[in-house]
């Protein structure tokens, strides 16, 4: 809109200062369709007809100022940074029509023209890229996806793995959990003392008189010798606890002769 | 777009060469999303075009391809070749870790095979549950042994080939005993030197299950 | 891994023949609307398949017929040819009408990317409104990319594989005029001189300025 608007003007461009303001005139109308102040400078800067890369930066300078000029005759409210631009390019302009000033520090005004000259020509370029774009063969306009996809099924599966270092460490878990406790397995064949000793505080009492300790094995520890042999020492080591608890006696009349034992009467002592 | 084809009105007279009505039809059926009749096709090409005789074109030209022309109806449409169906799934392998339950359970059976549920249980203290045993089955890395020859004659589970193949073993005794363990350092929870139950050894089993005469557990002896 | 290998064990050694791999590749890429990966395509195929070389031989079969196969960044996807599209109006999807403001972001996010919000806004002179890049991730043409590593590590945003897509384009370097900008130094990230009053943004940018000697015109360069 703003720009069409412009090109009636850019046509009278005759008398260089009158297109000008009357150009800003026109651009006033339709500054809300400007999208800041590089727009509008980028806008204005068509007057020149030139090659962005030669543009008069001067020129543009004083077409900005007229504008914010008749914007302001106009009672029109222009957003901060318009202005900002305006008391810039003021400064810019004074820059570049002084002779510089060696004492002064900082870009020089011909550096500061540079720059928005590449600004402006760098906008238009994105302008123009984005046009180009725009205008390609697209996808869904010119250019088609298949219109039919067949539904691509997805199967997820799940596949459970270990490394060898977590099947041993897995192992040592275990053989180390209670590294006291008898091997499990190990106790069909072993009769525990601590069994046999509770076998033995029941029957003792019955025992008033000698008994071969053999006597005193469980049932179905006689036959099989590893049972047996179990069995054996365990009873054996347990009478020992109650002779030394004092609630048995023990008697072995020679080598290898079978141990005896029979319930130590207290109350006799 | 549509005055653009008024525009080629002039191809009343002068369709395009049959090469060119192949693409056209070819492109038609690509992007449709529903199957084409013949009609709808004439609809859309150029005055004078022959979509049958294209059709029968593209139709034997696509002979043999990974997508054919197939007729649904009275209309056309391109499909994948039936042979290559089996590619139109995409399959997601998600790999997880194995359970603990499953890697203790694993292991036991590694380092005592042949073994039996019961005692895989009384080494583990814990039952194993039916999921567990049947997972490891799945993955075939464990499958039922011989039975025991004791009351009962309960199943045991042996490792497979697929599992000495997935952790680079030659045989199960190739894994480390306990002593190599704690050498690397694996069984550094604190077992006091020699107090190191001894795996299933000088019992019964052996004799009973006559399948292994020295067993895993001399493995074990450190 | 090992036992999969076991299944397929054959397969490793004996791809199919090429004609039967471009045929997969076909069927894979006609049943698909979105462009495929090579590494997708590897994972569909059988074991020991080469999508690449089959995606090769069958561009070179599609070639100058009504539908073509394209490179879309590193995805490929059949497509119908350009100069078809007219028969097509009905397939023609309308998109949303995209504003000045986003078309120009959008070009300046695909030229300068990775390109922050600060740099867009540079370019353009004004603030970007967050409707603006809201659009345009929603419509899948820009996604953020790494952050800067200069203070505050501000986002960048570039374009999307759906971008290329949409656009025909194979990758971010065959943008149209793309070399053109750069010798004429469009793309450069010029500081302004001194401590300028930018407009629509503030100080920050001299930072940002300093940031990307490599930046997106090391993107487009190889």
């Amino acid at each position: 809109m703003a720009e069409d608007t412009f090109g009636q003007h850019e046509s009278k461009q005759g008398d260089g200062n009158v297109a000008a303001r009357l150009a800003a005139e026109a651009l006033i109308v339709d500054v809300d369709g400007f999208e800041g102040p590089l727009d509008l400078l980028l806008s204005l800067s068509r007057t020149q007809k030139v090659d962005l890369r030669r543009i008069s930066i001067l020129e543009l300078a004083r077409q900005y100022l007229t504008f914010v000029e008749r914007a302001k005759q106009l009672r029109l409210e222009l957003a901060a940074d318009y202005l900002v631009m305006a008391a810039w390019l003021a400064y810019l302009k004074s820059r570049l029509l002084l002779p510089p000033d060696p004492e002064e520090e900082g870009p020089s005004g011909e550096e500061m023209a540079a720059h928005l000259a590449f600004q402006l020509e760098r906008l238009q370029a994105m302008r123009d890229a984005a046009a180009k774009l725009m205008a390609r063969d697209r996808l869904g306009r010119d250019v088609f996806a298949r219109g039919l996809p067949e539904d691509v099924t997805r199967v997820r599966r799940v596949r459970y793995t270990a490394t060898l270092l977590d099947l041993m460490q897995g192992y040592a878990r275990l053989r180390t959990r209670d590294e006291f406790r008898p091997y499990v397995m190990d106790r069909e064949a072993v009769f525990t003392m601590e069994e046999a000793l509770d076998r033995l505080r029941g029957l003792i009492g019955y025992s008033g008189d000698w008994t071969e300790i053999s006597g005193f094995l469980p049932e179905g520890w006689t036959e099989d010798p590893a049972r047996r042999r179990s069995a054996t020492a365990s009873t054996f080591a347990a009478s020992l606890e109650l002779v030394k608890e004092g609630s048995a006696e023990m008697r072995q009349s020679d080598t290898f002769a079978p141990i005896q034992m029979r319930r130590k009467d207290r109350s006799g002592e | 777009m549509q005055d653009e084809s008024h525009e080629t009105g002039d191809s009343l007279f002068e369709a395009p060469p049959m090469a060119e009505q192949e693409r056209m039809v070819e492109a038609i059926l690509f992007a449709t999303a529903e199957p084409v009749t013949v009609a709808e096709l004439a609809d859309r090409m150029p005055h004078g075009c022959d979509p049958a005789e294209a059709l029968a074109h593209l139709r034997r030209r696509y002979e043999g391809r990974g997508v054919r022309l197939v007729k649904v109806g009275d209309a056309w449409a391109m499909r994948t070749a039936p042979d290559l169906g089996h590619l139109m799934h995409r399959e997601t392998v998600e790999t997880r870790k194995l359970s603990r339950a499953a890697i203790e359970t694993l292991a036991i059976i590694a380092y005592h095979q042949p073994v039996t549920r019961a005692e895989i249980e009384e080494i583990r203290g814990v039952s194993v549950s039916r999921g567990t045993v049947d997972q490891l089955i799945e993955m075939e890395w464990i499958r039922f042994g011989r039975r025991k020859m004791t009351p009962g004659r309960p199943v045991t589970f042996v490792v497979t080939q697929a599992f000495l193949d997935h952790f680079g073993l030659e045989s199960a005794r190739d894994l480390p005993g306990l002593a190599e363990l704690r050498s690397a350092g694996l069984l550094d929870n604190r077992p006091p030197p020699g107090s190191l139950p001894q795996v299933g050894d000088g019992t019964d089993e052996d004799d009973e299950g006559g399948i292994t005469p020295e067993g895993q557990s001399e493995l074990f002896e450190d």
